[in-house]
């Protein structure tokens, strides 16, 4: 801990318009130095998150993308560019986020997410982010995180709407716990494109940011609570009152009182993308069941 | 059994507005308790009528919901009786879970909103 | 208006996952193209909402800013970008939004706006941005826009906390309907750094694009409200009903019935940054007195 | 006269809770209407005198929070017998300027925001 107690005058000079916030300082700064965030999806919610996350000093942040930079994504993946067609999402936005701040450790990790690897992917990092675009990988991360004990900042996007839940930190809950199993596949939004406006995806992504920065300084008020933002109503926004962990919930309840499984396909991909041989990795099974 | 109604706001949000003729808010009014005969056998389900007399709760709405306003697919809006996988009910900017869930007894001037998870990103 | 009704291939696949919202489509995508947005600083503000004009595809879009980069501000100033350290902050923005989107044209005015520039500046834009950070020149914005009929989205971030509102729209109020006065200069917040989260700007400069593509493409529901952000709390936002433009106002009321003056020193700077000789320019007094 | 009192909720915002211990919420129960004879002249405005027995409105809710809670330079909250420049107030989400201003009559429950415009960029 010796080297993390000093910032060096650069940073000084870099953090000084949020070092001097009420109860933040030299402490809080010190917390994002030495603390790693890993963002899954570096597509409308990522690129926002990400930025804001590297320009306040966030010292380590993981990014996971196996997809591609495509031109119809620049209406709102505002980290990647024309000239970065083709390459990979995770790569082009570290690449983009080193020249806003040379300071922080980047790890790109240029593939998917499976039931296989998200143990060891998550492990490393402290709190994690969900930019993801798929209800497949929503529960894989729930699952992997109740599993770690690590609190999950979940942002989704569709349309004019959007929504943020910060999810098994401190009593409340887990994904699991409030929609116990996903929704058919053939219900789930199929996947032809819904649409989505690049500001709404700004907006939460943004706020995903903040939620990891306020949890890491110290300054989240751990409610659970789920916001709902609608852009094109006149009060756009709706802060909800969430239950706390239910003890029967199949991830994270109490053992012995856990109702319903978690099934292996839960975690099969809807639609799109690649579908490997999926199969339920044992950490899932055996703390589960 | 009282004969009253009640004011309720009803919203949907995450897309399930477009089974309710793409509206977001609907101010109803239904009965205070759930009627023994129904007005109209057409549209009232079998599960709004069981337990007929007692006080109307999120249970009841649903299905008055649905029998009264759903334009589309039931399926995507209730299963085995409740809400379907996906969605959740917010009692007055509350977690129905908090409040009783589809058993939560309706007051007059309530908010009740019924909101898909998205998935987008 | 002929080569106004057509989009290109690529426009279509870039624009698509927005053109397929309800109530958008190629209309909505063709009036952005004609549109024009002014936006008055390229700092915590600006950067936000300028990324996600340009990569909405607002056709024209006016920077304004004087001042230059410096390494205090990319712990929210998100377009710039270590090696910009120096350069003037309306053209690094505009380098960094040219990679994003090359459709777009963009004008950098890297000066000052000013009492005696602000008309002319203002002018050829169908919307203005208001995302400077002192009193002086919100006055100075908000005068001009009723003068010229212009809408004003104005974006505020101090500390923790954030406000929107659009001044000058439909039959909402100006910003002197509000405010008729200046606070006095040694009130208005000393300009000793007060401290600002990145995310807090980050969140209202999204807001403010989304603000002006709601008005461009009519999506806007044109009820005057205030949006007030407050990061910390459980519920962050609170959308706030306002008045409708008040006869009285020394701005934008009835002739025969304003109350109060303009003075020329609303405009002056109350702190920092260049002190012009500033005098009162005869459009102002001429239109309000 | 009535004796009773009001319970109303007061927020401050934009930095005005900086004045107020910090605290952006406080919850405060005042007399429902304006006092003939200060309970104490030392902490009673003139101000808030005048008028003495009319119901309760914001401008008397204003001197009472200047009286009871302010910590700092009154110059920062009042001017001129009302919010200084630069302060909005807004009653229940509405503007003070919808509702008559520092005429508004308070009831029993209302929330009450005094918030400073932000100029920050
Ligand atoms: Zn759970
Ligand atoms: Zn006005």
């Amino acid at each position: 801990m010796a080297s993390t107690q000093e910032l060096s005058l650069e940073e000084y000079r870099r953090y000084g318009r949020q070092m001097i916030l009420d109860n933040f300082g030299l402490p809080a700064q010190l917390k994002l130095r030495t603390s790693s965030v890993i963002v899954i999806g570096a597509g409308g919610l990522g690129c926002p998150a990400l930025q804001y996350l590297v320009a306040a000093g966030v010292g380590t942040i993981g990014i996971v993308d196996h997809d591609t930079v495509e031109i119809s994504n620049l209406q709102r993946q505002i980290l990647h560019s024309e000239e970065k067609a083709g390459l990979n999402k995770a790569l082009s936005a570290a690449e983009a986020l080193t020249s806003i701040n040379s300071n922080i450790k980047l790890i790109t990790y240029p593939h998917a997410i499976t039931p296989e690897n998200s143990a060891s992917l998550l492990e490393p990092f402290d709190i994690v982010l969900d930019c993801t675009d798929n209800p497949a990988t929503r529960y894989l991360l729930s699952d992997t995180c109740v599993v770690l004990k690590k609190p999950l900042v979940s942002g989704a996007a569709q349309r004019f709407e959007g929504q943020l839940c910060t999810y098994n930190y401190g009593d409340g809950p887990c994904y699991r716990c409030l929609f116990p199993k996903p929704p058919r596949p053939e219900f789930a939004g199929s996947c032809t494109e819904l649409g989505i406006l690049g500001t709404v995806t700004g907006v939460i992504g943004n706020l995903q940011a903040l939620e990891a920065i306020k949890i890491i300084t110290g300054l989240h008020e751990g409610k659970p609570t789920l916001l709902l933002y609608s852009a094109l109503s006149t009060n756009p926004f709706k802060s909800v009152k969430l239950r706390t962990r239910r003890p029967t919930c199949p991830a994270c309840g109490v053992e012995g009182q856990k109702f319903g499984t978690i099934a292996a396909t839960d975690y099969v991909a809807f639609c799109g993308g690649p579908r490997p041989d999926w199969e339920t990795l044992g950490l899932y099974e055996g703390s589960n069941r | 059994m009282s004969q009253s109604t009640l004011s309720i706001k009803v919203e949907f949000g995450g897309g399930l507005e477009l089974l309710f003729s793409n509206q977001r808010s609907h101010k109803v009014s239904l009965p205070s308790h759930v009627p023994t005969a129904p007005p109209d056998a057409n549209t009232t389900s079998e599960q709004g009528k069981k337990e007929s007399g007692r006080p109307a709760d999120i249970t009841y709405l649903m299905y008055w919901m649905r029998d009264n306003l759903l334009k589309e697919r039931e399926e995507l809006f209730i299963e085995n009786g409740t809400v379907r996988p996906g969605i959740l009910v917010l009692v007055n900017d509350t977690d129905w879970e908090l409040e009783g869930e589809g058993e939560y007894v309706l007051q007059d001037g309530d908010e009740i909103v019924f909101i898909s998870t998205l998935h987008g990103g």
